[in-house]
């Protein structure tokens, strides 16, 4: 499941049958970012191919890793400090690929879901986040 | 040949709008883009613009054709 | 934090001053071992002994991996299927260090702390688990 | 010396106790488990046997105290 919220995230707790590992990954808006403060962020979707190459990753990953499952919440919007920006929960029969596997899926989705970020800065200025060229696919 | 271009996120701010139609010469995408980054002065290289054509990832050489809906996407930042 | 609890484990939501990223872990009571159907787990601690190396090995992890707060707490007692064994939550600035962090615990956790494990399966029988020799610290 | 003995899982359901205090003339940590493993029939063999002396981790080679608990432990399987 890969879902884009435009409402705060909240986390449930997967309980699949079968499942031993659980893995879970929260994003969440930290007051700075490279020692600059900061207020909010704001993120913006390409939403349709977002969500179809979100539904592909989080498919990619089940069967990379044996998955039993995987559930991807992106917010959409103005965040505020704090707020879950990006929510991630694994379910796997043993712990290694239920880690592997929700790292994975965070690391594939900052690289290729059409997804962008903008930084508002306690001192009022605000900058789209674009990401150093070594961060590839 | 028409194209529809959509631009999102630092090149939506830097185009000043977010999809337009026009009139285009261009014979591939990457030809588009180059024309688009020039024009609109992008502060981004046209080698860190990925496409998409009609809702599907577009790689540099694929041909243009009339009808189009070509989206511009700057290097992406989520999580 | 390390706690042994033997009332079921609700998962709260930490929420640090600037952590960005936050990894959970929970183990749960899966229906089966090695193929073999399980229908409830016992767990037994040396109570004095895991709190204080439980202790130990959070603050470890804390310094290892410049984490900003790791908790864990560990149910004792009978477990049905599907109730959470155990759950770690890690915060840290980045993810590399929570996910590293919170997956370093769970191993040191099998290999460190005085907590035993009895499988009561479904035919019946029942057996203490002992680990092969590899899984040494 | 009197040394007091705490067994816990598989080694006190094979002991049959959770714990006893007697007479004992072994020198060290390691000479005691390897008595109670062959008095009592462990399944483990005494290497994969740790011990904790007045609660805290010892070595094999910890020399005995009078009055000193031992509590033998098992490979532990937590999580």
């Amino acid at each position: 499941m890969f879902k884009l919220a435009s409402e705060p995230i909240v986390s449930t707790t997967l309980n699949q049958e079968g499942a031993g590992g659980f893995v879970t990954f929260e994003g969440k808006v930290r007051n700075q970012a490279e020692g600059r403060p900061v207020n909010r962020l704001e993120y913006e979707a390409y939403v349709e191919l977002a969500e179809s190459e979100g539904r592909k990753l989080v498919q990619e990953a089940i069967e990379k890793f044996s998955l039993i499952s995987a559930e991807v919440i992106h917010r959409i919007g103005v965040l505020e400090l704090g707020e879950t920006a990006v929510l991630i929960q694994v379910a796997s029969p043993h712990r290694r690929e239920a880690f592997a596997g929700c790292e994975w899926i965070i690391d594939q989705l900052k690289v290729r879901v059409p997804i962008w970020k903008k930084e508002h800065f306690a001192d009022g200025d605000s900058v789209w986040v674009v990401p150093s060229e070594e961060n590839k696919v | 040949m028409t194209v529809n271009v959509r631009y999102f996120a630092l090149l939506r701010d830097q185009r000043g709008l977010e999809s337009e139609s026009f009139e285009s010469n261009s014979a591939t995408v990457g030809d588009l883009v180059a024309h688009l980054a020039q024009t609109h002065q992008f502060s981004l290289p046209p080698s860190r613009i990925r496409t998409a054509v009609n809702g599907e990832f577009a790689d540099d050489d694929q041909v243009l054709v009339d009808g189009d809906t070509i989206v511009l996407i700057p290097p992406v930042a989520g999580g």
